[in-house]
């Protein structure tokens, strides 16, 4: 038998990374960028191609372009010159990558995905590089390596976990993100970050409703909310003088299980009264421009603080989205700030000063509902959660780029009874991602997410068949978008849903009459003479 | 940037704790950068072995003495030239020739930074001096 | 290393309990190092009476570390199943045992950085070079299991097939470790007390008493501070354990004394006349060793009646009663009893001093340590599950 | 064979790099050696046993003489402590009663059993304490002496408890600024080693008696060649009824009393 | 080694070339599981579909030993026909390797029948498994517009 | 295969040193020439590229949070792993420079019985701490060779370290350390199908250089020995710029020397420059109180948005439409009253 091993050994050896090449199939890729969304947000090189083309109809200088603009890049960022000079390739990012766990493409470990790049940037921008070549990891820029390029770098969710295990921070979403502002350049972007990207520019969120249809979905959410509750449910929009400004992803006005999520949010500011707007401007909390270059995040962001300062709010109040988070938490301050315009956030029912925010001054719906349970300003009844066995998905971005960790889980908590948790290296810092985030959730590529999201997927196999957990709650509106998706393949028989549905759901209002359905519509299950 | 300060602190500590033996030398011009003299025995001329050799492996030597001497009973030494020698340290070494351990052996080893060796716990140099070892 | 971040997380009370600990240890180590600048000589030790404290709670800390297989056997060659959880903290005090005695033989050595010397230069015809290997060897093969086993209930999956024949070796093993201790002393000419057939017997019976009373004041303990129940019908086997172990160990003094009494041989009496009613004025002995008698005998009498036994509060008592006991007889009157009278008949007497006291308390401490962080780690797993 | 210049250099060399170099000083130095015990002394020869007859008679003809112990003591730089826990002592003596328990009758007891005996380590045939030692750092050599390697010795004291006859000693204390006078011809210990009496092995090997037997003016010490039927202790234990303390241990000690 | 564990072996080899890149190499020779997940589903996976080819040729028992290997082929960007092709894998293997060893057994046992039958189920599978996908790609978008379809349900425009 | 190249160049190294050190020029050349020019270039290539970093700005904060931020004043925050003042940082960065905490959480992915399980891996954080530590003693304790009277710590370090009385000289335990530690990293890269298939020739350079300089220094300690007080000679004459060739330059000497001098000026240019870029990495020396302090970017520059006014006039129909309040109208009629 061994003989036969080596046998094939020989036919197939292990061979170098750097030698391979890319195979394009459709289901594992997402397709390129339409022109027009290019040009609509005025970057460079819009042109028809796809990845599996041979021909990708590069610019004539797009060597030049890629190099020039590594150039100005590792001067712009220290985190990338460092992540390219001090890897020491120990291996310890290699099994944390959810791709590569659910691939088995060796490529997706962490640290080849940035070898990829290191490995141009040691041949352009070292001594040893340019000396030594291959003897030092050296290798040409070369068509086949930007076409490796795009195939690993839009198959990487930005997820951060490789981060957490390296011993010297290496963050393969700074490369990743370096790697498609440069695949950028010469035009090589996938559609499903720049069609949001240009609608957002445009209409102010990323599925392109305008301002009518818009007010249209609200009204709809108010009238429902209604209907459940039979308590007058108003939301203003575009209303100046408010207190607060609420953005949200627009997902939440427009899918499900996105759009419970909406109708627990208008319960909630009913119930506690709060004085609030939302803006048909600034009707996307998401941020597409993360996934394309630091400089769109920006042009995308700058809508916030514009709107918050026309409307005269005194602060901003974030819902349910991991990377609008990571904009707001790491970026929009240094971006689009100062907003001295605003008032340093103060819960106007608790009192409480949000003192994390006083910069900023936009906080997270789960801090200030936390806020609001902990002082005893709700009333809450779990027990129409009791046919949900809840567990809780920590989305990348709270979790890695905020370390917002207890305050979901107080909430949910408070709200349903039946919760557990996931084994404890899936969750928390330590937590996988869907496998769709950072432009990756299209359909297009559904094959490719299934694999990435089968780490997560199989974590909650784990509780679902340990404690019989049918409901996975979360707070991103891509999670929202993807996770259900991914259950239905890997782990039929778990629904997804936000935390703020589940608050919805248990939130007594004053003078709400008995409700008969929860927030999806589907019938109130009482099992108080069991239960208790 | 804000840590360029701190940065390069921390850059001119490291290159200040690299460079120690450059900067404490240059402060230190008086420090012997020369090995001690030896103090050499007046009436001997030859060690029980050449010179090069003590000096590199005397430890050796005495590890071996001791060995053959202690678990063997052999107690004689056939030096190269022909001498027998007493594998004796106190009677052959300290006692005829190099009477002052002070300035033959520690100054040495001081020189060197070779931790004292706990020979003199035991054994009796001529002035029975036992340098206090942790 | 092993899942350590677990012991990282606790209370105030946790806190303060470690933070006195260390603060034990720290004084245990600077006596020693008071030791080691001075000698033994800061100990109560003498010519006569050479070997002390520290031997002595070596000897009893290999039978807590024996005793392990007294949990160890039920469940995996009877299948008891009780015993499943129990066995985790079983093995897991016996690696903290163990390391315990190897750091009283080592604040024992006159010349410890020598201690690689051991091993550089073996002698199988030494007692100690068998239990070094005895104790070395049931040290790594219960850190083995214990972790092993652990980290695959953590993870949820089963046990690697490897582990099993570890296991079933540790079990004669651990009768070899105490057997092999006893034998350190009962092959020595000229100390009569030791130089006696039913000696490892005798220690086994010791160990298997107080070894399983450590572990259900343990688990006992653990129960009250953590919540955790090892189970009542686990903690009452462990009690049905002590009581035979108990009676046998009794049994065997008995038979000493008889002999050593009824043939009026002088070596063989002058031990027991020194232990228990003195001997050439020496009397400073004789009233722990009586306390010892009798609290075993209050011990077997709770014990023994099963209403008595199934009263935790009783069995706390019965518990602490045996532990103290045993820890006296062996842990002090064996060895010191044993030393005197010398050979030459001299009767010296041997008071443990204040550092060497502290060195040995810093030992404890550190054992308390182990355990605290060790057991920590083991609920914390249990707890996630 | 003579070791030149060249040799030396060449052990220091890297010519000798393949070759674990301190092998080679080793073997070096044995074969110079087996050269110097050819012109010299042997070693220890293979047919010695020696042994040591007391006569308890003559060792009491002087009350009160200790001059063989202060001769052992000054010779070996035996420490003087004043705490008897800390005692070192190679060579002392103990009332009669005490050292041969069995062999006293109610009736002699009054008048022999507070007599002081003589005692050293008893250099056994099979020696417990070599046993025990679990890195052999005492030993008995060929000649019959038991000895101990005073740079090996873990300080452990097993040898202490195995000992029958309470012969060994532990250095408690640094035994230094307890030694008046040092000899330089013996190396003092350390602390944490134990130390006995060593037949005078130091002695021997320049064919000199025991220090104790020399010292002697009444001769009461013999010393001597066990196997050698003519030696003066064989003599002596033909013509005398000699006893060996606790001979039923069965360790064969090779030191006699002459009652 | 027997020759049950040989034919695995090989099969699992050959199964594991078809897979892209580089992972061929690493899913093959990692014979530690722990390193591999995709390689232990497919060693598991086959071992146990052996097992039923010389057995009982248990429908449901085939169904689940097919689920998991299928389903991540499904996603590997597998063709239908590249999916099942690793049963197909299976005869020239058994060609070259049963004639040395225990040949009665296996040609009693294993025949091409046998084989083609397991390809047939294994066909289905992957249909059932692209039409599952196919249905959730479905599900995804209907839920990305669920709030408009409803609109437009409750007011006609 | 990747291996024979770093292999072939690190016994180039040892054979010139062997080969050179038998004329007198070729000596001074290797002994006096290259060690001070490998230190300058040590010296002037680590400050070069540690300044090189410093110089870039650190545009955005981007801490890779590992536990609960500090929001709330009931939650209790994890101040290490999820710092939000500079001390934090600080003791964050503490953590990771002293005792390797991310490396810490490594684990395994697996999987039992299709289910995927993450299991405790912490040999490679074992063996790194220990490896680095022993490193470092080691090199302190090379500091008697170089510094004359000795400091005391570097005396009490030796004595320490060497303790334990095995052979003479004594075997110092930070030798047998990180002579184990080599040895397992080493053949982690060699039998870990992950390590390896992702290791580079640079990857085997650094551990064949390093596994020569010890194993070059153990054979001058035990094997083929040297004369110390020479070799502190040469070293304290090297240190001020004195050199003297002295016969201490034996050929193991030289290979030990010609190791280092060849491992500190491949320093500045490879992946060991981690030593200082740990220091200076983002994700991990920042606090993270990105919304309660404002982090500014040095080039922060304007970008083209799409404005509230542009927005509203594109989609002014439809605003009045939906009765949405409009900006401009609003300001017609301010003005028209």
């Amino acid at each position: 038998m061994p003989d036969k091993l080596l046998a094939i050994e020989q036919k197939r050896p292990e061979g170098d990374w750097r030698d391979a090449k890319v195979e394009f199939r459709k289901g594992t890729i997402c397709y390129s960028a339409a022109p027009k969304n290019i040009t609509y947000l005025s970057l460079p090189n819009p042109r028809e191609w796809q990845p599996f083309d041979a021909d990708w109809k590069l610019p004539p200088n797009w060597k030049e372009i890629i190099l020039k603009g590594m150039k100005e890049r590792l001067r712009k960022y220290r985190s990338f010159r460092l992540f390219m000079e001090i890897c020491v390739r120990c291996g310890a990012c290699a099994d944390k990558c959810h791709f590569y766990v659910g691939s088995g493409d060796p490529k997706n470990m962490p640290v080849l995905r940035a070898e990829l790049m290191r490995s141009v940037y040691r041949r352009y921008f070292t001594l040893t590089g340019r000396l030594f070549r291959a003897l030092v990891g050296a290798r040409e820029l070369t068509e086949d390596v930007i076409k490796e390029w795009f195939y690993y770098f839009y198959q990487c969710t930005e997820c951060r976990r490789c981060s957490v295990f390296c011993p010297y921070g290496i963050d393969t979403a700074e490369i990743t993100m370096m790697g498609r502002e440069l695949l950028d350049l010469i035009g090589c972007n996938i559609n499903w970050v720049m069609e949001p990207a240009a609608n957002c520019f445009r209409t102010g969120n990323h599925l392109g409703v305008q301002p009518h249809a818009f007010q249209d979905s609200i009204q709809f959410a108010a009238d429902e909310a209604k209907e459940i509750t039979g308590l007058p449910i108003e939301v203003p929009i575009n209303r100046k003088g408010a207190e607060i400004l609420f953005v949200m992803p627009s997902a939440d006005y427009f899918g499900t299980p996105h759009y419970y999520t909406l109708l627990g949010y208008l319960m909630l500011f009913h119930e506690i009264g709060l004085d609030y707007t939302v803006s048909a401007f600034a009707s996307e909390g998401g941020n597409f421009g993360l996934f394309s270059s630091h400089e769109l995040m920006k042009r995308l962001n700058a809508k916030i603080y514009e709107e918050a300062k026309r409307l005269r709010v005194k602060w901003i109040l974030g819902g349910e989205c991991g990377h609008m988070w990571r904009v707001f938490h790491q970026y929009m301050d240094t971006m689009n700030g100062p907003a001295d315009f605003l008032e340093p956030p103060v819960s106007p029912i608790t009192g409480t000063h949000f003192e994390n925010a006083r910069s900023t001054r936009a906080v997270h719906i789960c801090e200030f509902t936390a806020d609001l349970i902990h002082h005893g300003k709700l009333r809450l009844d779990p027990r129409r959660n009791d046919r949900w066995n809840v567990t809780y998905h920590d989305s990348c971005n709270p979790s890695r780029a905020m370390g917002l960790l207890e305050e979901p889980r107080y909430i949910l908590k408070n709200a349903c009874r039946n919760f557990h948790e996931m084994p404890e290296n899936t969750i928390r810092e330590q937590t996988f991602c869907c496998g769709s985030g950072a432009g990756l959730g299209t359909d297009e590529n559904l094959e490719m997410r299934l694999r990435g999201g089968f780490p997560r997927a199989n974590a909650v196999k784990h509780v679902r068949e340990k404690h019989g957990v049918n409901l996975l709650a979360c707070i991103c509106a891509i999670d929202k978008a993807t996770l259900p998706t991914l259950m239905e393949y890997w782990v039929p028989g778990v629904e997804v849903a936000g935390v703020h549905e589940l608050l919805g759901n248990a939130l007594v209002m004053t003078g709400e009459k008995e409700r008969t359905t929860d927030l999806r519509g589907e019938p109130l299950v009482r099992e108080e003479a069991t239960r208790e | 940037m804000s840590d360029r300060p701190l940065i390069l602190a921390g850059l001119t500590l490291f290159v200040g704790l690299v460079t120690t033996p450059i900067w404490h030398g240059a402060l230190d011009r008086k420090a012997a950068l020369t090995a001690p003299p030896i103090q050499l025995p007046a009436q001997e001329k030859q060690c029980v072995a050449p010179a090069s050799y003590m000096r590199s492996s005397h430890m050796q030597l005495l590890e071996h003495w001791r060995d053959e001497a202690a678990r063997d009973g052999r107690r004689q030494f056939v030096a190269f030239n022909g001498k027998i020698y007493d594998k004796n340290p106190t009677r052959t070494c300290v006692t005829q020739c190099h009477t002052d351990r002070k300035e033959f052996c520690e100054r040495c080893h001081d020189y060197a930074g070779v931790s004292d060796p706990d020979c003199w716990n035991c054994h009796n140099d001529s002035q029975r001096t036992s340098r206090s070892a942790p | 290393m092993f899942m350590f971040e677990k012991a990282l997380t606790g209370g105030r009370k946790y806190w303060l309990w470690i933070t006195s600990l260390f603060l034990l240890v720290l004084a245990g180590s600077l006596c020693y190092v008071l030791q080691l600048t001075h000698g033994l000589a800061v100990t109560g030790l003498s010519r006569d009476v050479s070997w002390g404290l520290y031997i002595a709670q070596f000897t009893f800390f290999v039978g807590v570390a024996a005793s392990a297989v007294m949990v160890v056997l039920p469940y995996y060659l009877h299948d008891y199943q009780q015993f499943g959880r129990i066995t985790i903290l079983g093995e897991l005090l016996a690696v903290t045992a163990v390391t315990m005695c190897i750091l009283f033989i080592f604040v024992d050595l006159g010349q410890p950085t020598r201690i690689v010397n051991i091993v550089l230069h073996p002698q199988p015809k030494s007692v100690m070079f068998w239990d070094m290997i005895a104790l070395g060897g049931y040290l790594l093969m219960n850190a083995a299991i214990a972790v092993v086993t652990l980290t695959a209930q953590r993870e949820q999956v089963p046990a690697p097939g490897w582990i099993k024949p570890v296991i079933i070796l540790s079990i004669p093993w651990a009768i070899g470790i105490h057997t092999v201790t006893a034998f350190l002393y009962s092959g020595l000419p000229g100390r009569s007390y030791w130089l006696t057939a039913i000696l490892a017997p005798r220690f086994l019976a010791s160990a298997f008493a107080s070894g399983p009373a450590l572990l259900i004041l343990l688990c006992l303990a653990l129960r009250k501070l953590s919540g955790f129940d090892a189970g009542r019908e686990a903690i009452q086997k462990l009690a049905v354990i002590v009581t035979y172990a108990l009676a046998i160990n009794m049994f065997l003094i008995l038979a000493e004394v008889f002999t050593a009494f009824y043939s009026e041989i002088p070596a063989h009496e002058e031990h027991f006349e020194y232990l228990f009613i003195g001997l050439n004025g020496d009397r400073h002995l004789v009233l722990w060793m009586w306390l010892s008698t009798l609290l075993s005998g209050v011990a077997l009498a709770l014990l023994l009646v099963p209403k008595w036994r199934n009263n935790i509060r009783l069995l706390v008592v019965a518990c602490v009663c045996v532990f103290v006991s045993i820890w006296l007889d062996k842990g002090l009157g064996l060895i010191v009893g044993g030393m005197a009278p010398s050979p030459l008949g001299a009767v010296t007497r041997y008071v443990p001093t204040l550092p060497e006291s502290a060195i040995v308390l810093g030992i404890w401490a550190s054992g308390a340590l182990m355990i605290t962080v060790f057991y920590k780690i083991t609920l914390s797993v249990w707890e996630d599950n | 064979m003579k070791i030149t210049r060249k040799d030396f250099l060449r052990i220091s060399g890297l010519g000798l790099l393949a070759v674990a170099g301190r092998k080679a000083v080793r073997a070096v130095a044995e074969r110079t050696s087996e050269r110097a015990s050819e012109q010299t002394s042997a070693p220890f020869a293979k047919q010695v046993r020696w042994g040591m007859a007391i006569d308890l008679q003559k060792c009491r003809q002087k009350d009160g003489c200790d001059r063989c112990i202060k001769a052992c003591h000054s010779t070996h730089n035996v420490p003087q402590f004043s705490d008897r826990a800390h005692e070192v002592k190679w060579i002392w003596k103990e009332p009669f009663k005490n050292v041969f328990p069995a062999a006293q009758t109610g009736y002699t007891r009054e008048f022999f059993g507070n007599l002081p005996v003589l005692l050293v380590c008893n250099h056994c045939d099979d020696p417990p304490c070599q046993d025990v030692c679990p890195v052999k750092a005492t030993w008995k050599r060929e000649d019959g002496v038991v000895t101990i390697d005073f740079h090996r010795c873990i300080g452990c004291r097993y040898c202490m408890a195995a000992c029958p006859y309470g012969a060994r000693s532990f250095n408690w204390l640094d035994p230094r600024p307890a030694i008046a006078t040092v000899n330089l011809d013996f190396p003092t210990r350390t602390k944490g080693v134990v130390e006995k009496c060593n037949f005078c092995e130091e002695r021997l090997a320049k064919g000199l008696g025991p220090a104790c037997a020399e010292s002697c003016e009444e001769k009461a010490i013999v010393f001597g060649d066990l196997e050698k039927p003519d030696s003066e202790v064989r003599r002596l234990l033909r013509s005398r009824f000699a006893v060996q303390r606790q001979p039923e241990l069965g360790t064969g000690p090779a030191v006699y009393y002459i009652v | 080694m027997d020759a049950n564990e040989a034919i695995l072996e090989q099969w699992v080899v050959r199964t594991a070339e078809s897979y892209p890149h580089h992972a061929a190499a690493l899913l093959s020779k990692e014979r530690d599981p722990f390193r591999n997940p995709v390689g232990d589903t497919l060693r598991q996976s086959l071992a146990l579909l052996l097992r039923e080819l010389f057995a009982e040729m248990d429908a449901t028992a085939i169904d689940s030993a097919l689920d998991p290997i299928i389903r991540l082929q499904a996603i590997q960007g597998f063709s239908s026909d590249d999916a099942v092709r690793f049963v197909s894998l299976l005869k020239p293997i058994l060609r070259e390797l049963a004639p040395e060893r225990n040949s009665a057994v296996l040609d009693r046992r294993i025949d091409d029948d046998r084989i083609n039958r397991l390809a047939v189920m294994a066909a289905d599978k992957c249909t059932q498994c692209r039409e599952q996908l196919a249905r959730i790609r479905a599900n995804e978008v209907q839920r990305a517009n669920h709030v408009q379809q409803r609109i437009r349900a409750r007011r006609p425009a | 295969m990747k291996a024979l190249s770093p292999l072939l160049a690190v016994l180039a190294i040892v054979g010139f040193a062997v080969v050179g050190g038998h004329t007198h020029a070729g000596l001074v050349f290797l002994a006096v020439f290259v060690p001070y020019a490998a230190f300058a270039v040590f010296l002037v290539g680590f400050c070069y590229r540690v300044a090189r970093w410093a110089w870039i700005p650190v545009p955005f904060r981007i801490p890779t949070t590992c536990g609960q931020q500090k929001s709330l004043p009931w939650i209790k925050p994890a101040s290490l792993d999820n710092p939000s003042t500079g001390w934090g940082a600080f003791r964050r960065m503490a953590l990771e420079i002293l005792l390797f905490r991310s490396l810490f959480r490594n684990n395994r992915a697996r999987l039992h019985d299709r289910r995927l399980v993450l299991g405790e891996d912490r040999y490679l954080w074992l063996g790194a701490l220990a490896f680095h530590w022993s490193l470092l003693v080691i090199l302190l304790r090379h500091l008697r060779l170089f510094v004359q009277p000795v400091p005391v710590f570097v005396s009490v370090l030796s004595r320490l370290d060497g303790a334990f009385q095995v052979g003479t000289p004594a075997l110092y335990i930070s030798d047998v350390v990180i002579l184990g530690t080599l040895v397992y990293l080493t053949a982690r890269r060699f039998r870990n199908p992950l390590a390896r298939y992702l290791s580079m020739p640079i990857d085997y350079l650094a551990l064949f250089l390093l596994l020569g300089i010890v194993t070059s220094g153990l054979l001058m300690r035990f094997v083929v020995r040297v004369d110390v007080a020479a070799i502190k000679q040469f070293a304290l004459g090297l240190a001020v710029f004195r050199p003297v060739v002295t016969s201490a330059i034996t050929p193991i000497f030289l290979v030990h020397l010609l190791l280092v001098s060849a491992l500190a000026a491949y320093f500045p240019f490879s992946k060991l420059m981690h030593m200082g870029g740990v220091f200076l990495s983002p994700t991990r020396n920042l606090a993270n109180n990105n919304r309660s302090k404002r982090h500014v970017n040095p080039w922060n520059h304007p970008v083209k948005t799409h404005s509230y006014a542009e927005w509203e006039d594109e989609f002014r129909d439809k605003l009045k439409t939906a009765n949405l309040p409009l900006e401009a109208e609003d300001a017609r009629q301010i003005t028209g009253h």
